[in-house]
């Protein structure tokens, strides 16, 4: 029991483990998961990602206004969900070209709920997916 | 003069708590909430929409809660002592009368046990007063504070004072009558809103009674008042943060036991001049 | 792994001969549907202190009949039999519905064979 | 006065609880004399969504969502036993990474359950101390796996990420503190005044109990039952790197204490003998093919054993997947000790089980 008192009087006069968070920033640790980053220029419209993504957060879907890139024949668009992603990379170790095509960032996804039906789009994207 | 003390008896009370609060954060690594929360803590209380379980539980909260403030009142208007501790113990029956009145289990076992750690301290809060007679002749809280330091003679009572004071202000390791991880706060647990705050306004008026009774030891002397004051606030957070919580019969067991053997001694010492 | 199979009647008897509560360890009971309306119902059983050996005692059951219920032998078998009632809404002699699912809910989510 | 039986609930949100789980005591007086649990508030049907949704090389990454603290052990569990399926081999590097990290969460899931029995036992202070000082397990798997929570980190074939000597450094670091604090709650657990009277005798599992209802984990440890999957199972090689069992006696909260601030100790050891014989090689293996066949695989989770029995048939979707988690297997065992125990002391029961609803009902 002495041991718990000089315990909770040491740390009276040690300071605090907690930071005020919002003031003071987290610190963020390197190689932190975030992210998922696209280089279309890069792509080869492969579509491992898409097969890879355990919740199905790369999409690719027939576009009427392809990119320029010569490797997308069959004029698809890349979608991406940073809400449903789960940030485990696999897509990036399933891409051939890893680093220029498909990347994972340190960034952290912006708050889901800024904006009420934030998934809407993505609804749409996963229909014309289904069709 | 005194009026003024007593309106702002509830305020200072707060502001003890709020103190302690972050006391007690530090003492365990934390930062702890600002010095006002108990105060944010009132008015998000009053945003609350009431929820009124039954009137005669409402109105026991609040009597308790004015018992508790007359009582504290009557310490420093400077009245009979014994008077004072019937009245606060009048007090707590209220609470206890209200843990009872609902259908809660959980009240009704922190009513249980409420009026079970009644039993462990009120005998030696009368055995503290009968201290004071012994040693004085009376019973006025007036006569006391112009008297000189008692702490010398009846240090062993202070010593039984200070098992009472974590029992009171719910603090480890004697505060099995609320325990909030097993009963959800035992009486507290049917009261919300506007109603809550009467016994968390309450709670802050123990503060103040049972420091009240602390600076009785002191006498006339305030800078004695201070340095016991400061010094028992320290010494109750500091086993509060290095202690788990003791079940009832081992509380009673512990302040009965520790407590009256203490204070009979100091009787006896004082009745034989000793 | 060691598999054996078993039939509903004789199930509680080559338990009784096999299990010695010091011995073997009752790790869990387990459905697996084989087709739409049998289930293979499996008891499985791991040595204490030996590597790697576990014993599985099957018998395939249809959906009509009655599991009969092992926990006067394993007493801890109680929760896994609440748990093959719900998810295979089989029948198990003395284990009631509703440890997962509740009443409005799907039921017998894992009955149906997925092929 | 007559012999009122009265009911009191636990749950299914509770203070003292961080999952929903609902026990309903039948106390005379406080004594409880009946226990009836209802533990499926969180069921969110993985097991079909792991033969319905998920190819199985994604299931690793579903299973690890069964549970925010032992997600490494679900998803390695899972892995072990579709490689088998698969006949793949893993490097060893692989496996000793694999096994770091498992040991890292057991001695974070350790510090919880530790704080948590402290905290229910009415230690505020104790369990903010542990807390806090379990956040620097946190971070070092963060630095290795790149989340706190959510590793992600095994996959069929090997490991995500490898460590740099940086990382390393910072493991070693964070080790030797944990070991100093760890030494600390030891002499706290073992010389508070106030926690002996609430944790010691109190809760008893005994022996034959925890023969009786199949204990697993440290609860069958601390009652004396010699049972760890870490020495019944081959596929890690636990022998290379120090494991020790430790078996307590009297299977009281006390008891169970003292085996998981020991089992801390012991992963503390282990993890520093994996990074001094880490061996060279790649950390993945591509395995072709399809799972077919049926496996099972047994993994030593920090609550107890984990069973994952799968079984596949030559295509992308499992036909089944079977998860037996240590929290619902030792329910029975739970609700034997609550008889004849005190209300009061329910709480810090039932934080020293340390239950996982979330695995539970998975």
């Amino acid at each position: 029991m002495w041991y718990s008192v000089k315990k909770a009087f040491t740390n009276l006069l040690s300071p605090p483990q907690t930071i005020d968070y919002p003031a003071t920033p987290i610190k963020r640790v390197e190689r932190y998961r975030g992210l998922i980053e696209y280089g279309e220029e890069h792509c080869i419209y492969c579509l491992k990602c898409e097969k890879a993504c355990p919740p199905g957060a790369i999409l690719f879907t027939h576009t009427d206004t392809p990119t320029e890139n010569p490797k997308n024949k069959k004029s698809l668009a890349y979608d991406y969900n940073p809400h449903l992603c789960i940030y485990c990379g696999e897509c990036v170790r399933a891409c051939p070209k890893p680093n220029e095509a498909l990347w994972q960032s340190e960034k952290k996804p912006g708050i889901g709920v800024k904006e009420d039906r934030v998934n809407e789009r993505w609804f749409e994207v996963e229909g014309r997916k289904g069709s | 003069m005194n009026t003024v003390w007593i309106i702002l008896a509830p305020l200072i009370g707060g502001l003890l708590y709020g103190v302690e609060r972050i006391v007690r954060a530090r003492m365990q690594g934390r930062k702890g909430p600002p010095l006002l929360q108990p105060f944010y803590d009132m008015f998000k209380l009053l945003d609350k929409r009431p929820l009124l379980v039954n009137p005669a539980h409402v109105l026991l909260g609040i009597m308790h809660f004015i018992t508790l403030w007359i009582a504290v009142g009557l310490i420093i208007t400077g009245t009979n002592l014994l008077f004072v501790i019937f009245v606060h113990l009048l007090a707590s029956i209220f609470l206890v009368a209200s843990g009872f009145s609902v259908r809660s289990v959980y009240s009704h076992i922190g009513a249980n046990r409420e009026l079970l750690t009644m039993v462990a301290y009120e005998p030696l809060l009368i055995l503290i007063a009968a201290g004071f007679y012994l040693k004085n002749g009376y019973f006025s809280i007036e006569l006391i504070h112009e008297g000189e330091p008692l702490l010398g003679s009846l240090w062993m009572l202070f010593g039984a004072l200070l098992l009472v004071i974590p029992i009171k202000l719910k603090k480890s390791p004697f505060d099995a009558a609320e325990a909030h991880q097993e009963i959800v706060g035992g009486v507290e647990v049917e009261y919300s809103g506007v109603y809550f705050e009467f016994l968390y306004m309450a709670k802050w008026l123990e503060y103040i009674f049972v420091y009240l009774l602390v600076i009785l030891f002191a006498g006339n002397s305030v800078m004695m008042a201070i340095v016991l004051v400061s010094s028992v606030f320290l010494l109750v957070n500091l086993v509060d943060n290095a202690t788990a919580r003791v079940r009832i019969p081992h509380l009673i067991a512990i302040t009965l036991g520790i407590g009256l053997t203490l204070s009979i001694l100091n009787l006896i010492g004082v009745g034989y001049g000793l | 792994m060691k598999k054996i199979e078993t039939t509903l009647e004789s199930v509680v008897s080559d338990l009784t001969a096999f299990y010695d509560y010091k011995v073997w360890e009752f790790l869990t009971l387990n459905g697996v549907a084989i087709d739409e309306g049998t289930t293979e119902i499996q008891w499985i059983f791991s040595r204490y202190g030996a590597i790697d050996d576990v014993v599985i005692y099957y018998a395939p059951v249809k959906n009509s009949e009655t599991v009969p219920s092992v926990v006067d032998l394993i007493p801890s078998a109680i929760i896994s039999q609440r748990e093959i009632v719900d998810m295979f809404g089989i029948t198990v002699e003395n284990s009631e519905k509703g440890l997962y699912l509740d009443e409005d809910s799907l039921s017998a989510p894992l009955a149906t064979c997925r092929i | 006065m007559g012999r009122k039986i009265i009911d009191i609930p636990l749950g299914s949100q509770h203070i003292s609880l961080l999952e929903p789980i609902k026990f309903r005591f039948a106390c005379e007086n406080e004594k409880i004399v009946d226990v009836s649990s209802d533990v499926g508030f969180v069921h969110r049907g993985i097991e079909k969504a792991c033969t319905t949704k998920f190819a199985y090389d994604a299931v690793p990454y579903v299973v690890a969502r069964i549970c925010g603290l032992c997600a490494i052990t679900h998803s390695l569990a899972y892995t072990t036993a579709a490689e088998s399926l698969l006949e793949g081999v893993v490097t060893r590097r692989a496996k000793y990474l694999r096994m770091l990290l498992v040991e890292l969460d057991r001695i974070h899931s350790h510090m919880l359950c530790l704080s948590h029995t402290a905290e229910n036992a009415g230690f505020e202070a104790m369990f903010m101390r542990i807390m806090g000082d379990r956040e620097s397990v946190m971070d070092i798997q963060e630095r290795i796996t790149g989340n706190r929570v959510q590793f992600d980190y095994v996959s069929i074939g090997g490991v995500n990420r490898d460590i740099t000597t940086d990382i390393e450094k910072e493991i070693r670091k964070t080790l030797a503190f944990i070991r100093e604090k760890t030494h600390g709650y030891l002499e706290e657990f073992t010389t508070n005044w106030s926690l002996s009277l609430k944790f010691k005798g109190v809760g008893v599992l005994t022996l034959d109990e925890a023969y009786r209802y199949n204990a697993i984990g440290p609860l069958a440890r601390a009652a004396g039952l010699a049972t760890d999957v870490r020495s019944e199972t081959d596929y890690l090689p636990y022998n290379e790197i120090g494991y020790e069992m430790r078996v307590g006696e009297g299977g009281d909260i006390y008891s169970r204490n003292i085996v998981r601030l020991f089992e801390i100790l012991n992963s503390i050891t282990m993890c520093e003998n994996i990074l001094g014989g880490l061996p060279e090689g790649e950390i993945q293996t591509k395995m072709k093919g399809k799972p077919t066949g049926e496996a099972l695989v047994r993994l030593e989770a920090p609550r107890g054993e984990l069973m994952y029995y799968i079984r596949g048939e030559g295509k992308a979707m499992l036909s089944r997947v079977r998860i037996k988690t240590p929290t619902f297997a030792s329910i029975p065992a739970f609700i034997e000790v609550f008889k004849g125990s005190e209300y009061a002391d329910a709480p810090a029961i039932l934080a020293s089980f340390d239950p996982c609803m979330s695995c539970t009902a998975k």
